[in-house]
């Protein structure tokens, strides 16, 4: 079975590209051809990303954790080191489902959308979804910066073209902002490969660079965390350098939006938590209390931003930006659980930020708006897609039940262990996100219905959420309901592998032994008999 | 049937029918209503079932749901007296409560998300009560903070409802900031948040502040002094949820959670919950007075008797809030639901004094909600009297060892007066003398529905305590045998023994003083609110309860939003204006002056060729 | 009476002239074509530019076959005027795969243009011949004649269309300051040949101006004054071909007055050919010259990426724009030569690739300008490209890939060029280059990207407005219609820039150092 | 007195500067290109007398293909300033700027 599944993996990463190729043939093509290629560029991944989740814990787990490995040489296996080596390992998994299930989501509403030039958008997506896939599958370090940056050029395009408003100036930052980045972490990547896989011929294989790189000194370390902390920071829009997220969301089309902010963006992520923490553990800890400030400033400062929000696109990006705080003081922590909590809330908020962004655009298409203040009473127009808008809100301010919960919370345990100063504003971030988060749906939903809504209504009869919007929304939503539900879903793969990585700390605490029998009397009786 | 399965099938029907009707019956009316009572009909014969086959052996089940490294999380169920009195009480109180919605609600159109909310807030209720670990416990904790959010909003196309649900959850997260904190210091402090682990470890050595802490839960959760702002606004929502949430069950989940975690409290943390709720006993009390609204007046006696579970709890009697808290779960389900049957039989007329001479129009409601007053006020042999009063004794009990409870006693008492007052109050002026409007005289006895829920709750309020005395009760000893236990050590103490008499005078006369002060006062069927016209201003404190709302908006409005806006303003200017395009900026102005060097003659550019050999010749020579 | 002829013997042992038949068939290609035009000239207008292109294809068909890996060992010709390499080998390659491009985009220019058509060709052909021979020598002497030749070569091409003062003021400047500049490298070389030959110093030799000699010259005496300064005026001479900094100044000017296929041949093959020559003497003579050679180079690396990154940031010429960015280009190339300082011993071969990438992505740039361009080669204003998507897709899709490449975006060719360019870099130490470096790709995505942006994104205007608002050429470039030829070639171009970013296979054999 | 190879190196270089500075400083195109030339020819100098004191030939066959590179670049350049000057109707550098910024 496990030939079957190698294949699939690669066919993962492939058949969207392929399918993006073959819509070149564009104009020739019959509309709803080109439609049904798409549509299976977008979910094939998806499917076999479930079916490989399935799979993972009976595969046998190759070198470093590894399932479902493959090499392939492009042509620089000897002088480099580099091969487009492709395998999933606990860490990895649940970011490639993560991005098959956004992927399948942004295609759906793509394919629905009343974009001119479908086709060359539907493209544009697949390439992207490719990348993506990509991304996550890739060992080879050089591969996982390649296909990010395939992911990434579409979103400019995509933002120029079919973007909203501001998105000529947008689509400028946000790739220029990202381009810096990138080239830092990719000179990060380098300073890897010249630290232990030039010399030791570990050349960019994860793999190898693992048992290379142990006997770097914390000096070095330091520096090369560096670069990678600003580089990646720069791309997971790490305070302070968040400033283009929100802007460019607010100007990128739907699907754009969704697997950008869903997905491309835990990139950065993924690669402190896959690279830079398991190589350079010294290196985090000379950066920690920098890393913990600057994700307070994610979590409070600009938590307190988003409240002032007054639109509702730059609202949804700013929470976004803001969420991603806690997942850096989860690596901070260094630990099995911190790490844990981190890829879990990854998971959670990829799907839960992407829903939000296709609702906004929902709320849009019936308000003709984004301007919260100038919307109201959306709910009895509206109710299910109020219902669905109340659920996302709710995932995203971590309600329990969805997904998000779990990985906040244990974030929050996570980071008592060593930094307990820190905790106290983090969970001020949690009260934070409740109030926009309600204050939001309350401007959207609730209340009588303003005049600009009746005024709209007039003019275009305001329908409830249509089934073209509801199947992504239900995908994602069934998503988020089922790992908050049974979180095992994803914590078991990644435990096994964070288990075995030595460089996280697994934290002990002495559990007393089971005390049943003496608890009788306390439990029923009072305590307090006076003594007179 | 086997306890395991028995309880997780008590949790997941009332989740399966809110899923069932979110999915199949949004537009499904009284289907959706059916099949979220059939739900509760079955909750509560599973609990009964449950609790007459339980041996009273505190047991526990428990499967380990999430592990990262030693890091675990259990879910699972934890069974003593406590459970089973909850239990009791969820079950049976929601079931009637349910049942009274189908009659109260026949006229919304929304009814699929109004029964959907109710179940869920059974699944989340059931869950706090079953939960435990602390981390379970929150879980669920949150989700009744979300059913409250969804059932206080049912009306969402009022600004008061959107605002009120709002402030709701909000209010309750703040309170939640401080658990969270306390959970994951006491898994890092016991490793551990299981109840029962944790109970074997500590042995009165509970941390003062982590039990604090775990306080703040409860304070927002039953909306005790700072955070108790959001219960009156919760009146919002429909009766019957102002019913089962706001009195019956849900602020009272707060004061069980504290009977669940008793031990971690230290005598420092019982302190201050002691003050915190003796003074808003007496303070909530007043403030029914400061209200013509009926809900709202209800409203703040839940307010004032959760003080009394929590001075229970303060004094170090968890039973005896427990006991209370059952009690009160019965007569204040049947006050609410007199309200609503009376709100509903006058066309949603809320304001008392609109109200008057009900008696004739509507003897069933009126009859129930006598009793239940009686109830509340405390008269000998009712339910309230035993649960109450021995808060009271209680208090007297302590003071003997320690003067300074002779404050709280005080306290107490008075708020026991002022609880006679508001209900003498709202008894004489709604259904006594004459109508005051045409809603109300044209109102009618409502259907058997309402009716039906009505008597048995009130028999509940009146009976429900003799168990304690005399030897008749629904539920096995095994269940009882704590709150007894409990409700024996104040009685039978010789302090208490002994002054039986003037305790038993002192209560009493302070009842019978309110009741027939407010009969002079006010008047059967007054027409208007006396106190309003002479004491202006008393009224005016009263009524706003000391403007605490208007400081908690002016520090939304002002404070908060104000801050988040600086820091917007900051963000746009530092961030994205000066470091972003500033950067930016800084490169097109160079691209300008570079722009400028090519002048086009050739001149021009020959100086650049001689600058560049003399320079780099003059690195040659060593000159540089 | 007989004389001897022994001395000629020895002198002319080392000429083996099969050596170097490439350069032999362009120029026979070349002057064939002359000679046909003389005498067959009603075949001018169709056929004579496809004779000229097929001829060259020819031969590289031919160099392909012939092809011995590039190890050829350093084999001396020509007593010692002459060395060829795997290095050189593979230039060829290159530069007669620039010229066959050259010519292409000269065709598409001169079917727009009254101008005399073979002439074109021909000073193209024998050019790169003698770019060819310029790489290759070992031997001031060869070195100088040769580049002179690329030189004069360019004077005639620069002013070519002598029907626009554009170009012929391009052409005037192009001479004055190539003038200057070589020179200012002549007399650099002139200093070296004294230095070298004086009989008193160790290491002097008879024949001080073939590398080797002047190499083991200077190996024996490094810091000799004459040396040092002969060396700095050579390098001079060099910065003034590859265009860099300070002596890129003529660059935008130039460019922009000379005719688009003279831009891309300037832009491409004559920057080539300058670096490899640099190449060849840090290797060959100055390789002990580390003191002086790192700073300076560091300087004008450094000095080249910002100043042509900043500078074309406000250009809206595109022609301004792909020169100034090639002054960058130069930069970055630089990194990779400072690393072969360093002793980087495979540096080369990541310049030769990131060279290789450049050819690819400007020439997919420049076709398209040629055919955007227009009648007059007067349509090169950014804004000329606005909304290029629409009315040419095809164009616009190559264009785009052409300058993703140059910006180094995966998974185009650039992107490997640079990667490899840092790694050298990286491993030379040269971690303040590479920030500069850094620095200056994020500024290039701005101009590189407000060229797409161009091309793509539409201002919202109502249909009325955007009726009125198009311009002639846009209007022109919707009834563009481009013949099977031109499609097959650009996106052959588009197709080998992707090719070579996702798989680099074919260059496996490669050793990294030559 | 004897000639030391200083005076011929004196001397060229004295031509070069001379050369450059009028490439730098006259207006008049064909002057600059004299300039030009001179700086050759002060280069030939330069090769003439190294070549005899190093006692080597090469040196002396160099300035025989400077003339004939000099020479071609003569003629190109020329016919470019004279086409120029249909044009424009001006060889003056500081008109010919068309080209700029």
């Amino acid at each position: 079975m496990t030939d079957l599944n190698t294949i699939l993996l690669q066919l993962a990463v492939f058949i969207p590209l392929i399918c993006g190729v073959l819509l070149f043939l564009g104009k020739r093509l019959e509309m709803n051809v080109a439609k049904s290629i798409a549509l299976s560029g977008f979910l094939s991944p998806a499917v076999i990303a479930l079916w490989l989740w399935s799979e993972f814990g009976a595969a046998d787990k190759g070198a470093g954790g590894y399932a479902f490995a493959s090499s392939l040489d492009t042509g620089l296996q000897d002088a480099f080191g580099i091969a487009l080596h492709l395998g999933l390992n606990g860490i990895a998994l649940p970011m490639f489902v993560l991005a098959g299930i956004v992927g399948a989501a942004a295609g759906l509403h793509a394919l629905q959308s009343r974009a001119e030039r479908l086709v060359t958008y539907l493209q544009l997506l697949l390439f992207m979804l490719g990348g993506l896939m990509g991304v996550f599958a890739s060992v080879d370090i050089f591969f996982f910066y390649f296909f990010h940056e395939l992911a990434l050029i579409p979103t400019f395009i995509m933002i120029g073209i079919w973007g909203g408003q501001g998105r000529r100036v947008a689509a400028m930052e946000l790739t220029i902002y990202l381009t810096l980045g990138a080239m830092l972490s990719l000179i990060g990547l380098i300073a890897l490969y010249a630290a232990g896989g030039w010399a030791a011929g570990a050349g960019f294989n994860l793999i190898e660079l693992k048992k290379q790189l142990v006997a770097v000194d914390a000096n070095t370390q330091a520096q090369i965390f560096g670069l990678l902390l600003i580089g990646f920071g720069i791309l997971v829009s790490l305070f302070p350098f968040h400033s283009w997220a929100p802007r460019g969301y607010a100007a990128a089309p739907t699907s754009a939006a969704m697997l950008h902010a869903g997905v491309l963006k835990k990139f950065g992520l993924y690669g402190l938590i896959q690279i830079a923490a398991p190589l350079l553990p010294k290196g985090v800890e000379a950066w920690s209390s920098l890393i913990i400030w600057l994700a307070l400033g994610n979590l409070v400062l600009l938590g307190l931003v988003t409240m002032a929000q007054r639109d509702l696109k730059q609202l949804i990006g700013y929470s976004s930006v803001m969420h991603m705080g806690y997942c850096f003081l989860g690596i901070v922590t260094m630990s099995v659980i911190g790490i844990g909590g981190a890829v879990l809330l990854m998971f959670a908020h990829g799907l839960s930020v992407a829903l939000m962004f296709m609702l906004a655009t929902s709320v849009y298409n019936r308000t003709r708006t984004y301007d919260l203040t100038a919307m109201g009473g959306l709910g009895k127009k509206a109710p299910v897609l109020a219902a669905i808008f109340v659920a996302g809100t709710m995932a995203s301010i971590g309600l329990p039940g969805f997904a998000n919960f779990w990985g906040e919370f244990t974030i929050f345990v996570a980071l008592w262990e060593q930094h307990s100063w820190a905790v106290a504003p983090a969970v001020a971030a949690v009260v934070i996100s409740a109030i926009y988060g309600l204050r939001a749906v309350a401007q959207i939903f609730y209340g009588p219905p303003t005049q600009a809504l009746s005024a709209v209504d007039e003019t275009s009869p305001i329908t409830d959420i249509t089934f073209s919007e509801k199947l992504p929304a239900a995908i994602l939503l069934v998503a988020l309901l089922a790992v908050g539900i049974w979180p095992k879903s994803v914590t078991e793969p990644l435990n096994h592998e964070l288990v075995n990585q030595v460089v996280f700390k697994n934290p002990v605490v002495e559990k007393p032994a089971d005390a049943l029998a003496q608890t009788e009397p306390s439990n029923v009786s009072d305590p307090r008999i006076p003594s007179s | 049937m086997e306890l395991e399965t028995l309880l997780t099938a008590i949790l997941l029907v009332p989740l399966g029918s809110a899923a069932m009707i979110a999915l199949f019956l949004r537009r499904g009316g009284y289907a959706a209503a059916a099949v979220s009572v059939v739900a509760a009909a079955v909750i509560l014969g599973l609990s009964l079932t449950f609790l007459l086959t339980w041996n009273g052996v505190t047991q526990e089940v428990s499967t380990v749901w999430l592990t990262l490294g030693s890091y675990e999380v259990t879910m699972g169920f934890l069974v003593n007296y406590q459970t089973a009195t909850m239990l009791f009480i969820v079950a049976f109180v929601g079931f009637w409560i349910h049942v009274f919605s189908v009659g109260y609600m026949n006229e919304d159109e929304s009814k699929g998300r109004f029964f959907g909310g109710l179940s869920i807030f059974m699944f989340s209720m059931l869950g706090i009560v079953l939960a435990n670990n602390l981390i379970m416990i929150f879980v669920f904790w949150e989700l009744v903070g979300f059913s409250s959010y969804m059932l206080i909003a049912h009306y969402w196309d009022k600004d008061y409802a959107a605002a009120a649900s709002k402030k709701a959850f909000i209010v309750n997260r703040v309170g939640d900031f401080g658990f969270i904190l306390g959970i994951v210091w006491t898994y890092w402090q016991y490793g551990t948040t299981n109840l029962v682990l944790l109970d074997a470890q500590l042995n009165n050595d509970a941390s003062t502040v982590l039990g604090l802490l775990l306080a703040c839960g409860f304070i927002g959760k039953s909306a005790q002094f700072p955070l108790h702002v959001w219960l009156t606004d919760a009146m919002a929502g429909p009766t019957p949820v102002s019913a089962l949430i706001h009195a019956a069950t849900m602020v009272a989940a707060g004061v069980y959670f504290m009977a669940r975690i008793f031990f971690m409290l230290s005598p420092e943390t019982q302190e201050v919950i002691l003050w915190l709720c003796a003074a808003m006993t007496l303070f909530a009390g007043l403030c029914a007075l400061g209200q013509t609204d009926i809900k709202k007046t209800l409203a703040y006696s839940t307010l004032s008797h959760l003080g009394f579970m929590g001075a229970a709890i303060g004094l170090g009697f968890p039973s005896l809030a427990l006991l209370h808290m059952a009690m009160h779960a019965f007569f204040k389900a049947t006050l609410f639901l007199c309200s609503g049957s009376v709100i509903h039989a006058c066309h949603h007329e809320q304001d008392m004094f609109k109200m008057g001479g009900l008696w004739r129009k509507m003897p069933i409601t009126t009859l129930t909600c006598i009793l239940a007053a009686l109830s509340i006020m405390a008269v000998p042999y009712f339910a309230g009297f035993y649960s109450k009063d021995t808060i009271l004794s209680g208090a007297w009990l302590l003071a003997h060892t320690d003067g300074r409870y002779y404050v709280i006693y005080a306290i107490l008492l008075l708020a026991a007066l002022s609880t006679a007052l508001y209900t003498g109050r709202m008894v004489w002026v709604v259904f006594f003398g004459q109508s005051n409007s045409d809603n109300a005289a044209h109102a009618k006895e409502s259907n058997l529905f309402m009716t039906v829920p009505l008597l048995v709750l009130a028999a509940f309020s009146v009976g429900a305590a003799w168990f304690l005395e005399f030897d008749v009760s629904l539920l096995p000893e095994t269940v009882t045998v704590a709150l007894k236990h409990g409700y024996a050590t104040i009685t039978q103490a010789d302090v208490v023994h002994h002054s039986h008499y003037l305790l038993l005078g002192l209560s009493v006369g302070v009842m019978i003083v309110g009741v027939l002060a407010t009969f002079f006062f006010y008047g059967p069927g007054a027409s208007e609110d006396k106190l309003q016209r002479r004491y202006g201003l008393v009224y005016k404190i009263l009524h706003k309860h000391g403007w605490f709302d208007d400081v908690y908006d002016a520090y939304v409005v002002k404070v908060q939003q104000r801050v988040a806006d600086f820091f917007g303003f900051l963000d746009l200017i530092l961030i994205s204006g000066f470091m972003v395009r500033g950067t930016a900026g800084l490169a097109g102005l160079l691209s300008l002056v570079t722009r400028s060097f090519h002048v086009g003659s050739i001149h021009g550019y020959v100086y650049w060729f001689l600058a560049g050999v003399v320079i780099f010749g003059a690195f040659a020579f060593h000159l540089i | 009476m007989n004389l001897n002829l022994t001395p000629f013997k020895e002198f002319s042992a080392t000429n083996d002239w099969g050596m170097i038949w490439p350069e032999i068939a362009l120029g026979v290609l070349a002057l064939t074509l002359l000679i046909v035009e003389l005498f067959a000239p009603n075949l001018r207008r169709r056929w004579l530019p496809r004779l000229a292109i097929l001829g060259q294809i020819g031969i590289l068909g031919a160099l392909l076959i012939g092809f011995d890996s590039f190890q050829t060992p350093g084999t001396t010709l020509f007593s010692g005027m002459i060395e060829q390499s795997g290095l050189t080998q593979v230039m060829r390659i290159y530069f007669l795969l620039g010229s066959i491009l050259v010519s292409y985009v000269g065709l598409v220019y001169l079917n727009k243009q009254s101008l005399p058509r073979m002439e074109l060709f021909h000073v193209v052909i024998v050019v790169s011949a003698s770019m060819m021979l310029l790489i290759q020598s070992a031997h001031f002497v060869m070195l100088f004649v040769a580049l002179e030749t690329v030189t004069i070569g360019f004077y005639v091409l620069v002013g070519y269309n002598r029907n626009s003062a554009f170009s012929l003021e391009g052409g005037l400047k192009y001479l004055i300051l190539g003038g200057a500049s070589s020179s200012i490298l002549l007399f650099g070389i002139v200093m070296l040949y004294g230095a070298a030959g004086t009989p008193g110093l160790p290491g002097a030799s008879v024949d001080s101006m073939q590398f080797s000699q002047l190499a083991a010259f200077i190996q024996a005496n490094p810091d000799n004054m004459l040396v040092q300064v002969g060396v700095t005026l050579v390098l001079c001479g060099i910065f003034f071909k590859i265009g860099a900094v300070p002596f890129q100044i003529w660059i935008p000017d130039v460019y922009q007055g000379a005719p688009t296929p003279v831009t891309s041949f300037l832009a491409v093959s004559s920057k080539t050919a300058g670096f490899i020559v640099l190449i060849q003497l840090i290797r060959g003579p100055f390789a002990a010259l580390e003191n002086l050679t790192f700073p300076l180079l560091s300087a004008v690396a450094i000095m080249s990426i910002l100043f042509g990154n900043i500078a074309a940031l406000s250009q809206r010429n595109v022609k301004r724009v792909m020169g100034l960015s090639g002054i960058s280009h130069a930069g970055y190339l630089l990194l990779g030569v400072i690393a072969l300082v360093k002793g980087v011993t495979w540096a080369p071969w990541a310049v030769v690739f990131y060279l290789f990438t450049y050819m690819i992505g400007a020439f997919a740039v420049f076709a398209v300008m040629a055919h955007v361009a227009g009648e007059d080669d007067e349509a090169q204003e950014l804004d000329h490209y606005y909304d290029l998507f629409r009315s040419q897709p095809f164009l616009s899709a190559i264009l785009s890939i052409g300058l993703g490449s140059l910006a180094g975006i995966p998974p185009l060719a650039g992107f490997m060029g640079k990667l490899f360019l840092f790694i050298a870099a990286f491993q030379a130490g040269l971690i303040p280059h590479l920030i500069v470096a850094i620095i200056g790709v994020v500024i290039s995505i701005y101009y590189y990207f407000g060229w797409m942006r161009e091309i793509y994104f539409r201002n919202w205007q109502f249909p009325a407005e955007a009726e009125a608002n198009t311009s002639a050429v846009s209007k022109r470039l919707a009834g563009l219609h481009l013949g099977l030829t031109h499609r097959i070639t650009l996106a052959a171009l588009a197709v080998l820039a992707i090719l070579l970013g996702v798989y680099q296979g074919f260059l496996g054999l490669w050793p990294l150092s030559f | 007195m004897s000639i030391t190879l200083n005076e011929f190196l004196f001397v060229s270089g004295l031509l070069f500067t001379i050369g450059f500075l009028g490439v730098l400083l006259r207006r008049n195109t064909l002057i600059i290109y004299m300039g030009l030339e001179l700086m050759l020819n002060a280069v030939n100098l330069a090769l003439v007398g190294f070549s005899r004191f190093n006692q080597t030939m090469d040196g002396n066959i160099f300035v025989f293909f400077i003339i004939t590179v000099a020479a071609a670049e003569v003629a190109v350049g020329l016919a470019i300033i004279v086409a120029l000057y249909r044009k424009r109707q001006t060889v003056m550098v500081d008109e010919l700027n068309a080209l700029s910024h």
